[in-house]
């Protein structure tokens, strides 16, 4: 059977990514991705606790799926702050957005 | 009545509110409210001055707000102190506002005036009547606002309002450290009630290094408020505030709050020999100081700025020789004397519509009454007897002659002398000579009585008030201040020593009749005598020309005596006076040099820090969105790097 | 090696490259379909911890929703893909200047996995074993038990979130909506306001079901105005 | 698990009132009316007031809804701050609603939403109702910031606290992951418990490190050092009465969750994080305060003093005494008033001089005397000067801080408040001391400006009661603070 070791270091792992893509990414749809890979990791900790530590709570799976609705709707919003961004100044490159600074 | 005393503070805040929000500040009809208000705060207080004196100690308080299983209250504590000090703002406060009446009429800003001198004169009642050091803190800071939006009264030209930020700024930093001392006088008493506190002292609660450290942290903030060394750098800008406001605010009771302050904590402070070594010392080094700059002051408010600053320096003297009446008894007479003379100067540059002594002169043939009032005002400040200004400063000097630090004791003697010297200057370039300004001569009258009353009333203070504290009705003051102490402080009776008065007495003489010679009977002319400055430098130089003296003495004895009775005939006869005044005015060039240069260089000095610090920091904020989430999200994985492999 | 281990593995490697792929990929189209491939992956992961009805569920949400979401944003949004041809560190140079900067994100990412592994071993969570029989779902990751729990103790949040749906759904709106659709739909096409150069305007290429717009009249409006 | 619809009332109300929000402003589509246009202000106003005044049927402490409901005290302190600032953000919006082109009915629907996820943050002891009740919060900012789509700094100001947002969740999720995965709960009293049998363990650090990720995420939402680089582009950015909601609304409602989630589930961990939130509070005040003195906007300026007070306000959590909460938030209550009053005034100015500049501060106290002299009022509050609110919220902490033997901190806090100082002082003195520039007023017939009577006449519509009512509680609050004191006390009797 496989250890839980390897579900948390997969979740780490694609955390770690997440967080990766979203400090390169230029694009701010490509950080919304990074972010729900961020998420995905996260799910995988809820779940992976519960299967292997406390089998009998559902908490990890409620969990779980209150991430998914709340990342459905933080996306949507998100696009649409995007769609706004594209829309202004025919870019969804990020570093556009800078006249406020210092 | 001492029971009521607290009415005396209500009064005029209720004149406040009815400026405020009935009368309207931009009408002028809330002066009378402000007049009538501080007439009866000053019956009020004389009431309670009466009683208080008497030996009546009485006070009450209701709960503010309870922290933890601590209370902090507001109330008021009434003493003969507090009653002095009634007396004295508020009649102040009443002259003030009635000189006002003529001074600021057809002002833009006539009804926010006098709504803001209600405001002030209800602070500054509230500072004297707070029994503990959080109120009395509450009104330290609206004292200090009130200050700041009077000097900033004519606003349009940059410099006043530059002048009202520098003094608010400026005292800030005392307050910071005041602010500290609490805290630290709070962690180590658990209180702030005055009784509690002196209490704990008496008792021995606290260490001596926290009654110092309190001490001279709560003395920062006297130092900002009374414009000591190295903090009075604002109150002469601060003269760019209506002349009457000056007076009041910053001559007579605000910049007094610091030596209040210092009076009120006194059994805090004596409790500390470095605490009183260093409230001495810094007293009797800013007395000085200040009183050298006033030599060579062009401007007569600012003459009048640094002998306040001067003035005050004194009284803090007295306080740190031990002597709490000195201190306290100087600082009434000098409420007294000092705005007489600031009233007064106020007569002249209504006049004249200028400040510069140098455009004034003669004005005696003019303004009688104003010369003669400034006269007898100068005369109490140069410390002639029987004017009240001689039996405090009196006082002062015997508390530092007794005190056993010769230095400060000089030092004061020294400042009396050349206050005499600088007072006489300045009354005579205004009032006597030939005008030097013909067209503006021409122009200048004597007021109506809105500004005779107040004249006169101060003059009869500043002649009269002295003998509360005169050793010929038995030193009733001293008796006052007795009643203030707490169980458990007594006074030190300082015995009279008639050297110290025969000094004063002669420092006094010797400076009016130098300032005389110089500028009255015009033996020395004044182009020559800063001509002398030349040569005397030189002779300074050289020793004094002491080795070739000696050279010419054992070579050419005869050539060596007549060369002798020449340098004697030139420097010594001829230049005595012109030594003196040369010194004096060198040193406070250099002192004003200091003055400006260091003391304000450090100021903007840590301000342009702090704003340079601010342009670095700001150029973090990239603007980039990738920049911040990289300082969000790195200062996270630091953080777990160092929760994996340090914290342990 | 067990099979579940290597299929393990396997849904672990195209998880991440996928996942890779996203961050790296020059195409941002390619981009979010990886993304949808890392969340199948996801998905086939949770099956492994026996938790069918979340697979379901990830697939649903995450692949029929959350990426479609995202597709549709990148097809409304309609620009140049930014992504320049150039390796992630080159491109970080441009943003912040300095040469050792670019490092900074592999730093952080490196930094997270160090640490975070270092807490993990410490914990003594790398070889633990699951409580019960392996292969059968535990009753926490019941479909009942979740039902029952979703229903029954955390019915307050589930309806919270119903509001959150409704809030982002009235954001997403109001934000994403061009004004005079806007107006269509608030009922007053003749209002009086002006519509500021810039303001509402759509793509070059909207969906052909909005073509009613007038949208080539916008675009130079756009141009005139940006 | 007691079902009591009565403890949910108010966010009931609330719901309902977006609801008859968006359906009154479909029916007065057409806006031409002026009296029609504020009608579904009028309906939030007072959906929110009747949200407030549900509260006194408190059906009292206790858990509700399965343990994901907590009333007690600490709730309903934060659910009557939450409502008032609503009410005042609301009364500060409905002139800057209609000069900007926003869309009122969602406008005002997501000022309520984001009210109802505020209180859901401080009414419970579970992290899942505290998350879900923070995301609807952040998802109800993210398009309110954004809201004005002809203005880019909005946009901008919305992407850039999207992203961030976004992250910060990410990161929040994680941490309670990892939470649950030490010890099987999600529930901050039985998380504390688990903890307290986990002390000296090898697992223990995992503990730390949760703590350290729900640390990040609640501190990006309350603008702590170093992840407060959102606030000052967001806060100039958003619309003003966005602004103000942000500063005084998120802010608090951070401030529960985050004294909840620490004081209830972590106290066992304190050892550990008080001396990090000290470190924290100290760079955040320093760094707020001092990059504040450079600032020419005023809205990004309070943005930096924004950074500032919630180093204030962390210090009453690192030193984590009974009293220090209590100083908390009254600081809070203080801090909410005396900020909803400053941006009152900034909507009254932007309105009329078109711009946030500093300077287009100058001679307001001759044009508006009484607007200028409760700006002051406000600026002296946030100081710490008294006889205000903000004086009397600094001592309780500095009182908090003695007591627990933290002199010194209330020493740098003390330097801190003059730091601030010249920033705030600067535009007192344009108000005062510098007479108006007539070239800053818009020409009359613009949108936003036409001669003063009219803009004391608009003022009079929601910034004059939002102005009085703010300056009545700044002084109240610093004048007689004993029932006040007495409350938060009570308050943190957890």
């Amino acid at each position: 059977m496989i250890p839980l070791g390897y579900f948390l270091g997969f979740g780490v792992l694609l955390f770690a990514l997440g967080l990766y893509g979203v400090l390169t990414q230029r694009s701010a749809i490509r950080m919304v991705m990074a972010i729900e890979l961020m998420l995905n990791a996260a799910n995988i900790n809820f779940l992976a606790f519960t299967r292997y530590l406390y089998p009998d709570d559902p908490r990890g799976a409620i969990w779980a799926i209150f991430v998914m609705t709340v990342a459905a709707a933080e996306v949507a919003v998100g696009l649409a702050v995007i769609l706004v961004l594209s829309r202004r100044r025919q870019t969804i490159d990020v570093d556009a957005a800078e006249e406020m600074k210092h | 009545m001492a029971e009521l005393a607290w009415v005396a503070a209500a009064l005029p805040f209720f004149s406040f509110l009815i400026q405020v929000f009935i009368t309207g500040p931009t009408r002028r009809r809330g002066d009378w409210v402000g007049i009538i208000a501080t007439a009866a705060s000053f019956i009020l207080s004389i009431g309670v001055l009466l009683e208080t004196t008497a030996g009546v100690r009485t006070g009450s308080s209701f709960l503010w707000a309870t922290m933890g299983d601590r209370t902090f209250r507001f109330g008021y504590h009434v003493d003969a102190l507090t009653g002095v000090m009634l007396v004295v703002v508020a009649l102040v406060s009443l002259m003030v506002h009635l000189f006002s009446l003529g001074y600021m009429e057809g002002d833009v800003r006539y009804g926010r005036y006098y709504t803001i001198l209600s405001l002030f004169t209800f602070s500054m009642l509230g500072l004297l009547l707070a029994d503990n050091f959080l109120q009395l803190f509450v009104f330290w800071e609206l004292v200090g606002l009130c200050s700041f939006l009077l000097i900033g009264h004519w606003y349009e030209e940059k410099a006043n309002s530059n002048a009202a930020m520098k003094a608010f700024l400026t005292t800030r930093v005392g307050d910071i450290g005041m602010a500290i001392g609490i805290f630290l006088l709070y962690s180590a008493t658990g209180t702030l009630q005055f009784e509690e506190v002196w209490h704990s002292v008496s008792a021995g609660l606290l260490t001596p290094a926290t009654i110092t450290a309190v001490s001279l942290l709560l003395f920062a903030g006297a130092v900002g408020k009374s414009a000591q060394f190295p903090l009075h750098v604002w109150l002469p800008d601060a003269m760019a505030g209506p002349t009457p406001v000056s007076a009041l605010i910053h001559a007579a009771t605000m910049v007094a709050a610091g030596v209040y302050l210092v009076a009120r904590s006194f059994p805090l402070f004596s409790a500390s020999p470095t605490a009183m070594y260093w409230v001495a010392a810094i007293g009797g080094f800013t007395a000085f100081f200040a009183a050298t700059i006033a030599l060579v002051q062009e401007d007569i408010k600012k003459v009048l700025a640094y002998s306040t600053i001067s003035q005050l320096g004194y009284m803090f003297l007295g306080l740190g020789s031990g002597s709490l009446v000195a201190g306290t008894f100087h600082l009434m007479t000098q409420a007294f004397f000092k705005s007489l003379l600031f009233l007064a100067s106020g007569s002249v540059i209504h006049a004249l519509h200028t400040q510069n002594l140098h455009e004034m002169g003669g004005l005696y043939r003019r303004m009688r009454w104003t010369a003669w009032t400034w006269i007898i005002g100068s005369l109490a400040m140069a410390g002639v007897p029987p004017l009240s200004g001689f039996w405090s400063k009196d006082e002062v000097l015997l508390a530092a002659y007794h005190s056993g630090r010769p230095l400060l004791f000089w030092l004061g003697l020294i400042t009396a002398l050349l206050t005499a010297f600088y007072i006489t200057r300045a009354t005579w370039l205004a009032f006597f000579g030939r005008p030097r300004d013909e067209e503006k001569f021409r122009h200048a009258h004597e007021g109506d009585w809105r500004f005779k009353l107040p004249l006169g009333v101060l003059a009869i203070m500043a002649a009269f008030s002295g003998f509360v504290g005169s050793s010929w009705f038995g030193h009733p003051f001293t008796h006052w201040m007795e009643t203030t102490l707490p169980s458990g402080f007594h006074l030190v009776e300082l015995e009279p020593a008639g050297i110290v008065q025969l000094l004063a007495l002669a420092a006094a003489v010797l400076g009016i009749l130098l300032g005389w010679l110089v500028y009255g009977a015009g033996v020395v002319s004044r182009s020559a005598l800063i001509r002398a400055a030349g040569p005397v430098y030189t002779l300074l130089k050289r020793k004094y020309y002491l080795d070739e003296l000696y050279g010419w003495l054992f070579v050419r004895t005869t050539v060596a005596l007549s060369w002798v009775v020449s340098v004697f005939d030139r420097y010594i006869v001829d230049g005595i006076v012109n030594l003196i005044a040369w010194f004096s005015t060198q040193l406070s060039f250099a002192t004003g040099d200091f003055d400006r240069s260091v003391i304000d260089g450090a100021v903007n000095g840590v301000g342009a820090a702090f704003s340079a610090g601010s342009q670095v920091l700001r150029r973090a904020q990239t603007g980039y969105v990738g920049a911040y989430l990289l300082v969000l999200l790195g200062a996270m994985a630091a953080g777990l790097l160092v929760l994996a492999f340090i914290v342990d | 090696m067990s099979t579940t281990l290597l299929v393990f593995f396997a849904l672990a490697a195209i998880s991440l490259l996928a996942a890779w792929r996203v961050v790296t990929d020059p195409q941002i189209m390619h981009a979010g379909l990886w993304m949808g491939l890392c969340f199948v992956g996801v998905a086939g992961i949770f099956l492994l911890l026996t938790a069918e009805f979340l697979a379901g569920v990830q697939i649903l949400v995450y692949v029929g929703a959350i990426t479609t979401i995202i597709l549709f944003g990148i097809m409304l949004s309609d620009v140049e893909e930014v992504q320049p041809q150039e390796p992630p560190f080159y491109r970080f140079r441009r943003r912040f200047g300095r040469w050792w900067q670019p490092a900074l994100p592999l730093l952080v990412a490196a930094a997270f996995l160090v640490a975070l592994f270092t807490i993990y071993g410490q914990a003594g969570w790398s070889d633990l074993q699951p409580v019960g029989p392996a292969a059968s779902t535990p009753a926490g990751l019941d479909i009942p038990a979740i039902g029952h729990a979703l229903f029954g103790p955390y019915a307050l949040p589930a309806e919270a979130a119903s509001v959150l749906l409704l809030s982002a759904l009235l954001g997403a709106l109001v934000l994403a909506m061009r004004e005079e659709t806007l107006r269509v739909f608030r009922g007053s096409p003749g209002s009086s306001r002006v519509l500021q150069p810039g303001s509402g305007m759509a793509g070059r290429e909207v969906n052909a079901g909005e073509t009613d717009h007038p949208g080539q009249d916008e675009k130079k409006e756009v141009g005139a105005g940006t | 698990m007691e079902r009591n619809i009565l403890v949910l009332l108010p966010q009931l109300v609330l719901i309902a009132t977006s609801f008859l929000v968006l359906a009154v402003d479909l029916r007065t589509g057409d806006r031409k009316n002026r009296e029609a246009e504020l009608i579904p202000w009028l309906v939030a106003l007072l959906g929110t007031v009747a949200a407030l005044v549900t509260l006194p049927l408190w059906v009292g402490q206790g858990e509700f809804w399965g343990r994901m409901w907590q009333s007690d005290r600490f709730s309903l302190f934060f659910q009557v701050l939450v409502f008032s600032v609503m009410i005042l953000v609301l009364l500060e919006s409905a002139e800057y609603v209609r000069s900007r082109e926003i869309q009122s009915g969602v406008f005002y629907a997501l000022i309520l939403l984001a009210g109802v996820g505020m209180t859901m943050m401080a009414s419970s002891r579970e992290l899942l109702t505290i998350y879900v009740g923070l995301e609807l919060m952040s998802v109800s900012f993210y398009a309110l910031v954004g809201m004005m789509k002809n203005d880019d700094r909005s946009n901008e100001a919305a992407i850039k606290y999207y992203l961030l947002g976004a992250a910060s969740s990410a990161v929040l999720l994680f941490g309670i992951s990892l939470l649950f995965g030490l010890t099987g709960s999600t529930y901050l009293p039985e998380i504390s418990s688990k903890l307290s049998g986990l002390q000296g363990t090898a697992a223990l650090p995992v503990a730390w490190a949760a703590v350290l990720l729900l640390f990040v995420a609640l501190g990006f939402k309350v603008a702590a050092v170093p992840f407060h680089m959102w606030t000052p582009d967001t806060y100039q950015g958003a619309p003003t009465p966005v602004t103000a909601y942000l500063a005084a609304g998120s802010k608090a409602a951070a401030f529960a969750a985050l004294i909840r989630a620490f004081s209830l589930g972590l106290p066992t961990l304190a050892d550990l994080w008080q001396p990090a939130l000290t470190a924290v509070a100290v760079a955040t005040m320093t760094y707020g305060n001092v990059v504040a003195l450079s600032q020419t906007d005023v809205k990004r300026m309070m943005g930096y003093s924004s950074i500032a007070h919630a180093g204030y306000v962390l210090t009453g959590l690192a030193i984590f005494t009974p009293e220090s909460l209590s100083a908390t938030l009254y600081y809070l209550l203080a801090y909410a008033f005396t900020n909803l009053g400053v941006f009152a005034v900034i909507v009254l100015v932007a309105g009329r001089r078109g711009n946030e500049e500093i300077s287009s501060f100058r001679g307001l106290g001759q044009i508006s005397p009484a607007y200028a002299a409760a700006l002051t009022l406000f600026f002296l509050s946030l100081v710490g000067i008294p006889p205000t609110a903000g004086f009397l919220g600094k001592f309780y902490l500095f009182f908090a801080m003695i007591e627990a033997d933290y002199t010194w901190l209330a020493v740098v806090m003390v330097i801190n408040s003059v730091i601030s100082l010249p920033y705030y002082y600067n535009v007192v003195r344009q108000m005062w001391l510098e007479p108006p520039e007539e070239a800053n007023v818009l020409p009359a017939g613009t949108a936003a400006g036409q001669t003063a009577a009219t803009i004391a006449h608009r003022a009079l519509l929601g910034i004059g009661p939002a102005v009085a009512v703010t300056a009545l509680a700044v002084l109240l609050l610093g004048l007689y603070p004993q029932p006040f004191i007495e409350w938060v006390r009570q308050v943190t009797l957890l």
